[in-house]
């Protein structure tokens, strides 16, 4: 019992993440129409928003210490933040500790731009073009951004923690009644759970309660016809695109402390993500959204070992056991759009 | 019996009876028109006809042969094309191309692997395509892109796409719409000759009162989804409740 | 490659009224075929135009050249729609500007209900007709309010089309065969309509294969035969002219 | 191919070796710091710099002037981490390049796939970074030598490390990486330390591509396990330390005993990766760059002074497997591949770090001392990030060439190709 | 010729003639020059080049005519690949049974994996095909390492039975694959001066066989099938209502490119006989996808063009380091040599992938039909100006320049 209680939280965690990543690839994928494999690139780069504040943030100037000696018998070379100049050495550590929450201020401005840019220079030109096309623009445009952070961040993990509070966890199971040590759950995963109930509760809110969602919709089935009706669809579809970026990058600096970021970690959710939005059905928000917690706690349940033992290999393909057998049985995924991209 | 029997046919969309008790028999070898007003059911009929829909009740006989729980292939193979309301044709091949589509499909059927020899190489099929497409005056756009052409000249193509096939019972939703009055006439013409010589049914749905009256042996009106009456040409122009619901004063 | 206008048939070219919607030797292409060929003409306040020729004339592309579309794109040309440069406009400044389309292929909105695809027009200011005085024009889309627009019966769907142009406020309306489709009773309608917007000022331009009953509507005409002007005058010019009506019309 | 006996005979006044690294893909920074100290070593087997470990080096063979006289050039190549592309620019290096040699990688996969290659073409192959049994074990091959020490030698070296600082009373809980590398690494740890009396409490395979171990992780305290072991290496590695790291395991209390998760292969770089979470976490690595012996400071000394860091593991085993070719090339007198193989087997040498080490003819795996580190509570730089808890004598390590691990397939004989 | 007719011909003759030459074409730079690095004429990537172009036409078959974006593909070249090498460990190392084992193997999964596909249409298959192929990927590295080898691949061992032929050679090593004796990696050099050209049986096996495959494409391309399967992409609804079933049509397309891709796979291995994982991934079928659309989807001649290509910066420029920049730049003086080196220096060896990014970006930008597209243009160009040399104004402008 209590392993599965604990199988639902984590899933609901992964979930959060799946839904989170998912959420801003619908925008892009299911409601303008474009295969855009550079969304993997955007949370990428959202995580390593976070990475470049506390990169900044804990810039320094080096003072000799000659008592320490370097590998080399060399006196030691120390770093001394900048922060700790301007702020003092308590403000300015609080500063850094707090590097990944204030990311989130940071990358918003940092995201909207590069969607912006990446609308305007380049996807704008692609929206009437075929899928194929798309992908290999995209693809490529994917690459290059990989390439630059690897160039200016290596390949490495870059380790990213979360502020000091919100490190290790608590015992959930002792909370509600079971015994100690049963149910662990670290603090930053709540947080990361909330935050993205929050990102999916506002983007919701956006598209339901304005028109704008229903613009953008009319405008990816007919461009044509919508500027007949006097609508600036391109600006629209800026800033959708923008919107998109935005949410995929905050879900990205939101994960630097759940995993280090590295150049490629973008690449390891994209075809998760692409998965996700078809199985919530291509069109649909909230499909995205309750396939990413489905196939998260899905995934959670498969990687317990008394299920593995069962059927061994089983959590090397449950997504895609589940992504199969939902699509199957529902032609459309879970809430799909009739006619979105069927052909 | 006619060739055709609709039978007690209905048909639901949610709250909406598209279709009550439909009951019609389509003799071999006429032509039969179904009008009525907007929204009266008539495409929703054809749909039931060439199982695009299937019907909630009743039943539909082709040739003594029930076509429900057919698939549209099967439905074609047994001899029914259709001309849509907007025009369906492979907009990403030339015009020739489309052409052939049909004949093919009537000389080989529903699949068959023909993957080694060149298209050009039929001379059978591409001869009667060339014909067909030179009796629908559009043998000078053969090369053309057929989405690149002009919406009469399309439907015109989709008519002769399903003339070729030969089939025994041809519907046609609003064939005519949007083509000029010359290519109405002619049209008209070749869907008389084509009845005459090849022994085809045809059954027609048409807003154009001056086709609907050129070709049609009898009239079925449609309202509401149920038969209102079915007669004569005549008899129907001077109907007083089809003129009041539908044909207006201009008729 | 200009091909200049030919005056001598372009009578109203030279009047001194000043036009409300003037278009000047304007020249589209699709891709690399050449199809408006240089058209010119002028259509005053509150007069319905008939714009007519065969198919594949370039009515439809001439339309779609005035509405900015972009497909086909204009190369060359000026369009003037009282006093405002809509050549040099995108196509939904353009609509901002005044002008609306009733594309031949309707064009509704896949995935929006009958009352979205409305409420889409109204969107961008200016806002025409309330959506109350649309369904007392076409109870049919009162009735359908809720029901998705694509799937509306073929006469249903266009008059959401006419619909969705009546509910911006517009100064000249461009309707591409509007009554195709159509039941008479309802053509009939959309006249008395068409008529009546007149007298409030509305500027109309009329694509229309049924030509005979365009020109007893319209004040004036223009034909086209392969994307070039052949005659620009009045309505009654044509009904009277039986050569012209024969050659460019065949009726 | 040339008609001296073997594959790619050098004719002109120079050699040219393939180095065959990662340089896209995961581990890029681990084959950029290989690509390092293969350039060293050219640079010092050319004659250039101060020498590094040549002047450590027990046998004298080497002279500075190249190999056997022959000025030494090299390729390099991009193995992507994937047996395909490996092999792919393995081929390119000896049919284009003609190289004589290929040396590299930084995986087992890779190794294995590249070694068989080499020994079909009738190259030299010495392994880069592999730590799978494999590697010497079921897919040995006559032309190939590993200088990296295995999964078996971690097992062995670890576990009286952890007796003493765990005790003989564990419950272990092991997550493995569900490939070749994991499960050979699982088994060398579970039976070193079941042997010592600890009990395996389960044992669980996580998906190579897995990048959140949470579902793993969180399971792990209900199973009344003490020990989390993380059969995981790279980015696998660091994510699930973290996250472990992340769920308090670190700070919980299990039987009585505070709970310990053990990392048993280390590098210097998945630890930058892993940040604090390393901190006092047991594991076993081939090399430090803070060991003291001759060696290991010349060599250090030399990296340092030009690149600005100190070498990582990696690029100590690329370094050394360089030296070693050369010098046995020149102890054999000839370049062919046959020759030069029987100069390593059996071969016994000093100086080069790990102490006296031997090359076994038996399976051409190095047999020499194996490093215990933890991670370091208060590192002073980027670099010092493990600290050397104990180095294991390479007779504890050693086991027969037919150890049950190591079991299935044939050595061969070598291929001096055409 | 062949039933084909003129510009077919003609671009089949042509495709012979870069096979037939490709060892003096893909070596134009004399070895001893700077420029050799760009060589790409050993027998490996030759052999790439056209294996890869085999996979890449197959791919079209079902890609580019029926419009049905399949991710998975790269899982019928791996089962092609471990059907290959398992006839080498069982039966033999002719390559003829383990390249007909590889056809039929993946063709049978072809029918499995398309038959519950093909229920879907447009991005619904897409990732119905990709699922399939990650598991098969997933597994293959796991579960299923004892058939396949896992993580470090499928590979021969000397204790192989072989049945019909030898565990180990003579010399104590694994025999290498041969057609009936012809060596798979034999090789001949042809030295002239300071080129050199090497002729390698593998290759001219896998060039036959892309011949013959790329005849094939070209048959169905022309066929009747070829045009229905066009007429699918096209309307599928009007298929239907012409009496056409649309099902066995795209199933027997997928099937087909699944046994291209298959016949890929077999040849891989019998080339270099080790199959691994990875040639399963979704990266992989990516980049099939990649080339096809690279190089023109819906063209013929395309899609190989894309997966030379691609395989030529994959194994030519990250080759490039920043020794071999010092070398060609040795010329110049030292402070400029740096800079040219620091300029290059992202963009090949291990930033090869930058490259190949930004010329995807830019292919797609500027040629939206592919490299195809590319090659027309130049065509257009060419014929342009001679039509303006013979025209008489051209004249006239020449008699006038010469006047000049
Ligand atoms: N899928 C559907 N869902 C809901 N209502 C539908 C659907 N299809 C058709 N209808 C409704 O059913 C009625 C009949 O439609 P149908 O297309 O058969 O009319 P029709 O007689 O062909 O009219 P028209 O002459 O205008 O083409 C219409 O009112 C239409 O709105
Ligand atoms: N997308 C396109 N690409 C290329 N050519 C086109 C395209 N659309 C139309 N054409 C061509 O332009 C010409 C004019 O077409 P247009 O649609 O304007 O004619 P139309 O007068 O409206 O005819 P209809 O009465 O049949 O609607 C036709 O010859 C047509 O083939
Ligand atoms: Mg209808
Ligand atoms: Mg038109």
């Amino acid at each position: 019992m209590d392993a599965i209680i604990l199988q639902i939280l984590n899933g609901l965690d992964k979930g959060s993440a799946y839904a989170l990543i998912a959420l801003g690839l619908t925008l892009i994928f299911g409601t303008l129409g474009v295969v855009n494999f550079a969304h993997g690139a955007l949370f990428m780069i959202g995580a390593f928003c976070a990475v470049t504040l506390s990169r900044i943030l804990t810039l320094s100037r080096t003072t000799i210490d000659e008592t320490q000696t370097d590998f080399l018998g060399n006196p030691l070379k120390v770093e001394v933040p900048y922060a700790h100049d301007f702020f003092g050495p308590v403000v300015g550590d609080a500063l850094i500790d707090w590097a990944v929450p204030l990311a989130i201020l940071f990358s918003i401005p940092v995201m909207l731009l590069v969607g912006f840019v990446m609308e305007r220079g380049l996807i704008k030109h692609f929206y009437k073009r075929p899928h194929a096309d798309q992908i290999l623009v995209t693809f490529g445009l994917a690459i290059v951004l990989q390439e630059v952070i690897k160039y200016f961040y290596g390949a490495n993990p870059i380790p990213t923690p979360a502020p000091d509070v919100f490190r290790g966890s608590f015992d959930f199971g002792a909370m509600v009644g079971f015994e100690a040590n049963q149910i662990i759950y670290p603090y930053w995963r709540l947080v990361y759970f909330a935050f993205a109930a929050l990102i999916i509760g506002a983007v919701f809110a956006f598209l339901q309660f304005t028109t704008f969602g229903m613009v953008v919709r009319a405008g990816m089935a007919d461009r044509e016809t919508v500027g007949l009706l006097g609508i600036d669809i391109d600006r629209r579809f800026t800033i959708m695109f923008g919107i998109a970026a935005a949410v995929a990058g905050l879900a990205g600096v939101m994960y630097a402390p759940i995993n280090s970021p590295n150049y490629h970690m973008g690449m390891d959710f994209l075809v998760l993500s692409f998965v996700v939005v078809v199985v919530g059905g291509m069109g649909s928000l909230p499909g995205a959204v309750l396939a990413g917690f489905l196939l998260g706690i899905l995934e959670s349940f498969a990687s317990m070992s008394a299920v593995i033992d069962l059927i061994p290999g089983i959590n090397q393909v449950i997504i895609y056991l589940v992504a199969i057998t939902i699509l199957l049985t529902r032609p459309r995924g879970l809430m799909g759009r009739k006619g979105v991209m069927e052909d | 019996m006619g060739i055709l029997e609709v039978k007690d046919v209905g048909k639901r969309f949610g709250g909406l009876q598209a279709l009550g008790d439909v009951n019609l028999s389509v003799q071999e070898n006429s032509c039969h028109a179904i009008i009525g007003p907007n929204g009266a059911g008539k495409s929703t009929l054809l749909n039931c006809l060439i199982g695009k829909l299937i019907p909630d009740t009743g039943s539909v006989l082709f040739d003594g042969q029930s076509v429900l729980g057919r698939t549209p292939y099967e439905i074609c193979q047994m001899g029914i094309s259709r001309v849509f309301q907007t025009p369906e044709i492979f907009g990403d091949l030339s015009v020739l191309e489309n052409m052939m589509i049909p004949i093919f499909a009537k000389r080989d059927g529903a699949f068959e692997l023909n993957a080694f020899s060149s298209v050009f190489a039929q001379r059978d099929v591409l001869e009667q395509a060339e014909h067909m497409l030179a009796e629908m005056n559009l043998a000078d756009k053969r090369h053309m892109h057929a989405a690149a052409m002009s919406r009469g000249d399309k439907r015109r193509l989709e008519i002769a796409m399903c003339l070729s096939q030969n089939p025994r019972l041809l519907l046609l939703d609003e064939p005519t719409a949007g083509m000029a009055r010359a290519d109405t006439n002619n049209t008209i013409d070749l869907l008389k000759q084509i009845k005459d010589e090849r022994d085809i049914t045809i059954a027609i749905i048409e807003h154009d009162m001056h086709v609907v009256f050129s070709l049609a042996d009898r009239i079925t009106v449609l309202a509401q989804g149920r038969p209102l009456v079915e007669d004569t040409p005549d008899k129907i122009k001077g109907h007083p409740k089809v003129r009041e619901a539908y044909l207006g004063e201009s008729a | 490659m200009n091909i200049k206008p030919d005056f001598s048939k372009n009578a109203n070219m030279a009047e001194t009224a000043p036009a409300f919607l003037s278009v000047w030797d304007m020249h589209a292409y699709y891709g690399e075929s050449y199809i408006v060929q240089g058209v010119s003409f002028n259509v005053h306040e509150g007069e319905i135009l008939a714009l007519l020729g065969r198919n594949g004339a370039g009515k439809t592309s001439t339309l779609r050249s005035i509405a900015r579309i972009g497909s086909p794109l204009v190369t060359q040309g000026e369009i003037w729609l009282d006093h405002q440069p809509l050549h040099k406009m995108a196509s939904h400044e353009a609509a901002c500007s005044g002008l609306g389309l009733v594309p031949e292929d309707r064009r509704i909105i896949p995935g929006l209900t009958v009352e979205e695809n409305l409420e889409l027009a109204q969107i961008a200011p200016p806002v025409g007709w309330s959506l109350e005085r649309l369904y007392d024009l076409f109870p049919r889309l009162g009735e359908r309010r809720k029901q998705e627009g694509v799937t509306l019966s073929g006469g249903e769907q266009q008059m959401l089309a006419i619909a969705r142009a009546l509910a911006r406020d517009i100064k000249v309306l461009l309707l591409d065969e509007p009554y195709e489709g159509l039941a008479p009773v309802i053509v009939d309608e959309i006249e008395k309509t068409l008529m009546h917007i007149k007298s409030q000022g509305m500027t109309t331009i009329l694509v229309e294969q049924n030509a005979v009953r365009a020109l007893e509507l319209a004040d004036r005409a223009v034909i086209l035969d392969t994307g070039g002007i052949v005659f620009d005058g009045t309505a009654a010019e044509v009904l009277e002219n039986d050569e012209l009506r024969a050659e460019y019309l065949a009726i | 191919a040339s008609h001296s006996g073997f594959t790619n005979a050098p004719a002109g006044a120079t050699v040219t070796l393939g180095f065959n690294v990662p340089q896209t893909g995961p581990y890029a920074d681990e084959g950029a710091d290989e690509l390092r100290a293969y350039e060293l070593a050219v640079e010092h087997l050319n004659g250039g710099g101060d020498g590094g470990m040549m002047g450590t080096f027990s046998s004298n063979a080497l002279q500075g002037n190249g190999i056997l006289g022959k000025k030494v050039e090299y390729v390099t190549g991009d193995t992507q981490t994937k047996s395909d592309a490996a092999r792919a620019s393995a081929k390119s290096m000896i049919e284009k390049d003609g190289a004589i040699m290929i040396t590299g990688g930084s995986s087992s996969g890779v190794a294995v796939a590249v070694q068989a290659l080499c020994q079909e073409a009738g190259v030299i192959f010495m392994a880069g970074l592999t730590h799978s049994n494999d590697t010497t074990g079921k897919d040995k091959r006559a032309n190939g030598f590993r200088h990296f020490f295995n999964s078996y030698m971690s097992g062995a070296a670890l576990a009286p490390v952890l007796e003493k600082m765990y005790g003989s009373d564990r419950k272990a809980y092991h997550l493995t990486a569900d490939y070749n590398w994991g499960y050979t690494t699982e088994e060398a740890v579970k039976s070193s330390t079941e042997a010592m009396g600890w009990e395996t409490v389960n044992t669980v395979k996580t998906p190579l591509t897995q990048t959140d171990f949470s579902s793993y992780i969180a399971p792990v305290l209900q199973s009344g396990a003490d020990v989390l072991v993380l059969n995981h290496y790279g980015g696998n590695m660091v994510n699930s330390l973290t996250n472990a790291v992340q769920f308090g395991l670190r700070d919980k209390q299990v039987n009585g005993k505070n709970f310990e998760i053990v990392v048993p292969l280390y590098s210097r770089l998945m630890a930058k990766g892993a940040g604090a979470n390393v901190k006092g976490i047991f594991g076993s690595t081939n090399w430090h760059w803070s060991l003291q012996d001759e060696g290991s400071k010349a060599f250090v000394k030399s990296f340092g002074t030009k690149y600005g860091f100190p070498p990582s593991q990696a690029a100590h085993t690329c370094y050394v497997q360089t030296l070693l070719y050369a010098d046995a090339v020149e102890r054999a007198g000839s370049f062919a591949p046959c020759a030069v193989a029987e100069a390593l087997e059996g071969y016994e040498f000093d100086g080069l770090g790990n102490g006296k080490t031997l090359y076994r003819a038996e399976d051409h795996q190095c047999f020499k001392d194996v490093l215990v580190v933890k991670g370091k509570e208060n590192p002073t730089s980027d670099f010092d990030l493990l600290e050397i808890v104990e180095v294991t004598p390479a007779s504890q390590v050693t086991y027969a060439p037919d150890h049950p691990q190591f079991s299935g397939g044939a050595l061969g004989t070598c291929n001096n190709g055409a | 010729m062949f039933g084909l007719d003129k510009t077919d011909t003609k671009l089949l003759l042509i495709v012979a003639v870069l096979c037939l030459f490709a060892p003096f074409i893909l070596n134009p730079f004399p070895t001893s020059s700077g420029l050799a690095q760009f060589n790409a004429g050993y027998p490996d990537l030759m052999q790439r080049f056209v294996i890869f172009g085999i996979f890449a036409v197959g791919f079209n078959i079902l890609f580019g005519l029926t419009g049905y974006l399949s991710f998975g593909h790269a899982a019928f070249l791996g089962v092609g690949s471990y059907s290959a090498v398992w006839m080498f460990k069982l039966l033999s190392m002719n390559v003829i049974p383990a390249i007909l084992l590889s056809v039929l193997l993946s063709g049978v999964f072809a029918l499995i994996i398309g038959y519950v596909s093909l229920r879907r249409s447009g991005i619904y298959f897409s990732i119905l095909t990709l699922a399939f192929a990650q598991m098969s990927f997933a597994l293959a590295y796991s579960v299923f390492t004892p058939i396949t080898g896992g993580e470090t691949g499928l590979q021969l061992a000397l204790d192989d039975p072989r049945i019909l032929g030898i565990s180990q050679t003579a010399g104590g090593n694994i025999p290498v694959p041969a057609l009936f004796g012809l060596e798979m990696r034999a090789s001949w050099d042809l030295v002239l001066g300071d080129w050199q050209f090497t002729f390698n049986a593998g290759y001219y096996l896998c060039a036959l066989i892309l011949l013959a495959a790329f005849y094939m494409a070209i048959r169905i391309f022309r066929s009747p099938f070829g045009m229905m399967l066009r007429a699918v992409k096209s309307n599928q609804q009007r298929m239907n209502y012409t009496g056409l079933n649309t099902k066995p049509y795209t199933l027997a397309a997928f099937v087909i490119s699944g046994m291209y891709a298959g016949l890929a796979g077999g040849l891989m291995a019998s080339m270099d006989p080790l199959a691994g994982a990875e040639r399963m991934q979704w990266t992989a079928s990516g980049e099939v996808v990649l080339m096809t659309i690279l190089g023109g989807a819906g063209t013929l001649i395309g899609p190989v063009l894309g997966a030379g290509f691609i395989k030529y910066f994959e194994n030519i420029f990250s080759k490039l380091n920043d020794n071999v920049l010092h070398g060609w730049f040795a010329f110049m003086p030292d402070g400029l040599e740096n800079l040219m080196v620091t300029i290059v220096h992202p963009f090949v060896g291990k930033g090869w992938h930058l490259t190949l990014g930004i010329l995807f970006m830019l292919v797609v930008i500027f040629l939206p039909g592919g490299l195809v597209e590319g090659g027309q243009r130049v065509g257009r160009l060419f014929r342009r100006r001679d039509i303006k040399s013979t025209g008489p104004e051209a004249e006239a402008a020449q008699q006038r320049n010469a006047a000049e």
